[in-house]
């Protein structure tokens, strides 16, 4: 007749299921999106993440010294969506399972990521250039690990270099 | 005396809720700790209340948009003081992915003080009631202050 | 107007509602004489944003159309852009987009029926019925990261591959939640209060529902059995077997009952795909180009169909995106299920409908 | 003279004090603590604290009242005052088996008729007062039910009025409340007399009525009607109503006990007092756990129509059932 | 179901615009999709009954500009109106040449048209013809009509205000080392 009187004198045999949070920690599963965190090592600048946050929780600007780019994500405007961790090519930026967020009202604008990206040297002439992080030449860089490293002005005189060598090589053989 | 008095009083928190336009991700999310046996909120006193005016700690979510704006207002008027707002989603601090939108009107903050930020899209119950807890922190500071500053 | 009838402001604060939304009711007595729907408390305007961001930020963007059906949202968004730009989402993909889907389902539907119990103020019957829909969000957060905006698909695929650790995890909170299902239906279907508060009420009639034009479980409780999965089959739904729930009573109770009878459904939908999952990649790599030309796509989401239209004109933001949610539809039906009603009966048969402000206004 | 000033001073100490005023006051606060508890247990819940009502209390005096500006603000602050004085009134004159017997000459049913519903009353001064549709929703709602629940109440009044008077012969005291005790301690409690059975039922059903539970929530249903008549108070003004709804809880258990099982533990004189203070307070707990917490965690709420008939079809007629028989068996 | 759906809905355009007017498009599973451009917006009022008529369900209506940023000075608005018909969708859209754009109304044969058309009007300024109830829908009284044909000017407008006041703030609430001061993105 009451099918319910079953499930709650069930709830009284069995006891509460309240999680013991916040007399205890709670539990947190390692995939859950919590707070972006941005490694500064491995940040090459190339912007995708603002390009894919929809939330304009990132800014890129030029720091004052002029020595490289600050980078800001502001968690309050943060959607938490993970777009630029998946999008990042050198997991610079990546999503950490942390939580712990809530602050006052005061700390409203400090509650901020910011780091300060120092430019890359061109490795032939020295001119400014995205950052190059030992990291990332290892990673993205295999496949030429010098032109990697150089300004796009130097990058244009390598490839031209290099496509030059093969194609007389080329012109040669088939002599 | 006094101080244990607002040290009491402070472990009653009622909460109400005003959702200013939200996608009602934070607002599911906040029945959810409200009201469910798994967060059971009412173990630390807190009692979810249908009227403004029985409230202490105000949850509010979403990018305040135009046409909700004077309601919201009006509701946050009939508050008795003193009170706290807890800001849950990132949509009333800045807005989240809607602002610039033509109807909102990005910083709520501006209407309404935002006493505790529980940043998450939507934060999850664990967070929210880590805000409350927050809440009843600056709640106390204030009743304490009221308080002395009557007697 | 006689004297006797006076005007009860609903909302758009107001507890019964999930969201702001706002009725002007006439009322005679306890009966409801007229209702008047104001609507546009949580329009933001999005599809005005998302006419100024691009393509990429959108799929974030429309995911917070609304929190509920947000796998939907993203998910048809995906279809529309690789329809208008052929790309061939991986059948890995497919798959997991279906998971997704159908998680969301099971917990939304859960939420609904919970929320009817609370508005019967059967508190415990909603505390339980919500106890269980944590199950399925623990999953959610076990497997995707988070509670309600999965942040599953993208353009050309998925972002969460279920792997060997994630996929018995699922399978865990699945075994888990079929006893709770089977016996919550039992409760609803058999308990006398919910019986006596929501059978007959809110009725819609199989003319009414084809009138109206309604769709999703409104529809599918009054004998119109349209369902987008099995009408038009999208991702891997023409591969998978489940059945199309379907009602003729059309009130309030039988849209619960059939709401969960689909969570069992999707149980069934959410095992096969684990089984059946195909190997392969889980989203293309490449960065889709976007040629101008308009698209159309649509999906199940649990509130009915969700239809997008995307046309773009060759730029990185689309020209015009726009997309209409399943309560836009029910929404008119409402003016024949209230009709002289109870004060006590709006909330219910307003949360029959599984109303969705935040989609509807956008 | 001294006898006058001994009664009154007497009358002052039952309402100020004991058994009305201030012990009523800490265990309706204490029974309801227990009610929060015990519905977190059976809903898997931890639960408030048991003191957490007192919490609530000190809380809501540290409140701002706020009046609203449409609201008649005499009827608006005296509506909480006068359900709480009214209930404080009725608490001193029940009696505890074997404690109390009740202040003589007052502790008649008809008297306990007229004073029962003055929380209503007053729940429906501030209804009407607050000048908010659903305020006044929340007021005609509570007198509909007002209106269904007194029925079953009265009926069941006669009843056990029957039955008493019915055994000693002594029609006089028919409704006296002291009476019908006195014949329980001699007959045994009526709620194991098989004729009373129904009545005493409709009595537990009228219990979640007149305290608005479970499936009679109907007045202050929150998601319905908000919290009715309480919409618009808050602070003091709030706590009153609070401690208004707390008495109210006491009184109407207290009157179960009374007209159902008053039947002390240990014969009066001495240490017993305190013993038989402790059973009663353990029979209005084991009553508060059938008539209010286990109802409200059972059942949701009915519509307004459904509750009045519920009343008429089931509560009234089970009530009328018994007074048959009492008034047969006479 | 699909080929007899598709057969009707091409019946029906046929017998207004002739044959060869409808183009036909599928996605990877199968299902199919009607294209249909009507030139001038009075044709609606005799694809609407005909269409109704087969049972097709209005889905929703989208009403847009030509040119989505007003640059390149293409006037014009057009209305794609989709409706299906078990499973298969069809677009029809309405070019509107006037200034302003009106069009008539297709609530009488598609009750659920009301909410669209109203819609699309408060937000492009769109005249209807014979709507029952043209009022604004969404739209808080405080906003202009038609803010989506000044989407440009609002979005530099507004796009600016709140992101960047709201970016001065984070970069003025942090206590900034010296290499963050100033400077400009």
């Amino acid at each position: 007749m009451l099918p319910f009187l079953k499930i709650m004198l069930r709830n009284l045999v069995l006891g509460p299921s309240t999680d013991p949070f916040p007399f205890a920690p709670a539990k947190t599963h390692e995939n859950f999106r919590g707070c972006a965190v941005h490694d500064p090592e491995k940040c090459i600048l190339c912007g995708i993440c603002r390009h894919v946050c929809a939330a304009g929780a990132i800014q890129i600007r030029a720091s004052q010294d002029g020595s490289g780019m600050q980078y800001s994500l502001w968690h309050n405007s943060c959607v938490f969506c993970g777009m630029c961790a998946h999008y990042c090519p050198t997991g610079a930026l990546t999503m950490s399972n942390n939580w712990h967020l809530a602050h006052t009202g005061a700390e409203m604008f400090s509650n901020c990521i910011s780091n300060l990206i120092h430019f890359g040297e061109c490795a032939q002439c020295g001119a400014k250039i995205q950052p190059r992080p030992q990291a990332i030449i290892d990673t993205l860089g295999v496949r030429s690990p010098d032109r990697f490293l150089l300004c796009p002005k130097c990058k244009r005189q390598s490839i031209g270099r290099n496509v030059a060598q093969p194609r007389s090589i080329h012109r040669q053989e088939n002599l | 005396m006094l101080q244990l008095l607002c040290k009491l009083a402070s472990r009653s928190p009622w909460i109400y809720r005003i959702n200013a336009g939200s996608c009602n991700g934070c607002d599911v999310e906040m029945a959810t700790t409200a009201l469910i046996p798994r967060y059971d909120v009412e173990r630390l006193g807190c009692k979810y209340c249908g009227s403004p005016r029985h409230a202490d700690v105000v949850l509010i979510s979403g990018p305040l948009t135009l046409r909700v704006r004077d309601k919201v207002l009006r509701v946050y008027n009939e508050i008795p003081h003193p009170k706290v707002t807890v800001a849950v989603g990132v949509c009333p601090v800045s807005g989240g992915c809607f602002r610039d939108g033509y109807t909102v009107g990005a910083d709520i903050d501006h209407y309404i003080p935002l006493d505790v930020i529980v940043p998450g899209c939507p934060p999850r119950p664990q967070a929210i009631m880590e805000g409350i807890l927050k809440a009843v922190e600056v709640w106390r500071a204030r009743l304490e202050e009221s308080v002395c500053c009557h007697s | 107007m006689s004297s006797t009838t006076y005007t009860l402001p609903i909302g758009p604060l107001h507890v019964a509602l999930e969201e702001p939304m706002y009725f002007d009711i006439q009322v005679e007595g306890e009966t409801v004489r007229s209702v008047e729907l104001a609507a546009g408390h949580v329009h933001r305007g999005m599809e005005a944003l998302a006419m100024q961001r691009n393509y990429f930020q959108n799929v974030t963007l429309v995911e917070r159309v609304c929190s509920l059906c947000s796998n939907s949202h993203p998910a048809t968004y995906c279809m529309a852009v690789e329809n208008l730009s052929g790309l061939i989402v991986p059948e890995r993909a497919m798959y997991l987009r279906v998971i997704a889907d159908e998680v969301k389902r099971i917990a939304s539907h859960l939420f609904n029926v919970g929320i009817m119990a609370h508005l019967t103020g059967f508190d415990s019957l909603f505390m339980h019925a919500m106890e269980v829909r944590e199950i399925m969000q623990d999953a959610k957060e076990g497997v995707y990261g988070n509670r309600m905006n999965l942040g599953q698909c993208i353009i050309g695929g998925c972002r969460r591959d279920i792997d060997d650790s994630t996929a018995p995890f699922l399978l865990g909170q699945l075994e888990l939640l079929k006893p709770q299902l089977d016996e919550l239906y039992g409760v609803f279907e058999r308990d006398p209060l919910i019986r006596t508060r929501t059978q007959g009420i809110g009725l819609l009639s199989f003319e009414e529902a084809k009138r109206h034009a309604v769709v999703g479980p409104v529809a599918r409780a009054s004998g119109v059995a349209y369902d987008l999965r099995r009408k038009a089959p999208y991702a891997a739904y023409a591969d998978l077997d489940f059945k199309v729930q379907t009602d003729t009573k059309g009130d309030v109770h039988s849209r619960a009952l059939l709401r969960l009878r689909e969570a069992v459904q999707s149980v069934k939908i959410v095992e096969q795909c684990l089984r059946q999952l195909p190997g392969g990649p889980i989203n293309t790599r490449e960065v889709p180009v976007i040629p101008p030309g308009e698209a159309v796509a649509r999906s199940e989401a649990p509130r009915g169909e969700v239809f997008y239209y995307l046309r773009s004109d060759g730029t990185d933001t689309p020209q015009r995106l726009k997309w209409r949610v399943p309560t836009y539809m029910n929404w008119e039906a409402l003016q024949v299920m209230l009709a002289s009603c109870q004060v006590a009966d709006i909330a219910l048969i307003v949360n029959s409908i599984d109303p969705c402000i935040s989609c509807t206004e956008r | 003279m001294t006898e006058i000033l001994t009664d009154s001073l007497q009358a002052v100490f039952a309402i100020l004090i004991f058994p009305g005023g201030l012990f009523v006051l800490a265990l309706g606060l204490f029974l309801k603590g227990v009610d929060r508890k015990v519905l977190a247990r059976l809903q898997r819940r931890v639960g408030p604290p048991l003191y957490q009502p007192v919490l609530d209390l000190i809380k809501l005096a540290t409140k701002e009242t706020l009046i609203p500006n449409t609201a008649n603000e005499g009827a608006f602050r005296l509506a909480p005052v006068l359900g709480l004085t009214g209930m404080l009134v009725t608490a001193a004159l029940m009696p505890i088996g074997g404690v109390w017997s009740g202040v003589s000459g007052l502790g008649d049913l008809l008297v306990l008729l007229y004073l029962l519903p003055i929380p209503a009353m007053g729940l429906m001064l501030a209804g009407g007062s607050s000048s908010s549709p659903y305020g006044a929703l929340g007021f005609s709602r509570e007198m509909c039910m007002m209106f269904a629940y007194e029925m079953p109440l009265i009926a069941s009044f006669l009843a056990v009025a029957v039955r008493v008077g019915g055994s000693d012969g002594t029609g006089g005291s028919l409704l006296s409340l002291p009476a019908i005790m006195d014949y329980q301690f001699q007959h045994g409690p009526l709620l194991f007399d098989p004729v009373m059975l129904p009545a005493a039922l409709a009595l537990i059903l009228f219990i979640p009525g007149t305290m608005g539970h479970g499936l009679f929530d109907i007045p202050e249903a929150e998601s319905e009607v908000l919290e009715g008549p309480l919409l618009e108070y808050s602070g003091p003004l709030l706590a009153v109503f609070h401690l208004m709804s707390a008495v109210k809880l006491v009184v109407v258990l207290e009157l179960g006990v009374a007209l159902l099982c008053p039947n002390p533990l240990v014969a009066t004189g001495g240490g017993g007092v305190l013993v038989n203070l402790l059973w009663h307070i353990c029979k209005c707990l084991v009553l508060l756990m059938v008539s209010v917490t286990c109802f409200r965690a059972a059942t949701g709420r009915l519509r307004l129509d459904q509750g009045f008939s519920f009343f008429v079809k089931y509560t009234s007629p089970l009530a009328l059932v018994s007074l048959g028989l009492a008034f047969l068996l006479r | 179901m699909n080929e007899i759906a598709k057969k009707s809905i091409e019946l029906a355009v046929s017998k207004v615009l002739g044959t060869g007017s409808l183009s036909w498009t599928s996605d990877v599973n199968g299902n199919c999709f009607g294209w249909v451009t009507l030139c001038a917006p009075e044709s609606l009022l005799s694809i609407a009954p005909l269409l109704a008529e087969c049972g097709a369900r209005l889905m929703t209506a989208t009403a847009y500009r030509n040119d989505k940023f007003g640059r390149m000075e293409l006037d014009g608005h057009e209305i794609a109106y989709h409706f299906d018909l078990e499973g298969v969708v069809v677009t029809v859209s309405v070019c509107l040449p006037d200034t302003p754009p009106r069009v008539p109304s297709i609530t009488p044969w598609f009750k659920n048209a009301d909410w669209n058309e109203r819609e699309f009007a408060e937000l492009y300024g769109i005249v209807l013809e014979g709507h029952p109830n043209p009022r604004r829908l969404f739209l808080d009284k405080g906003l202009d009509a038609a803010i989506l044909n000044r989407l440009v000017p609002l979005s530099t407008m507004m796009n600016g205000a709140s992101t960047t006041t709201l970016w001065e703030k984070v970069y003025a609430g942090k206590q900034l080392p010296e290499w963050a001061k100033g400077g400009s993105n």
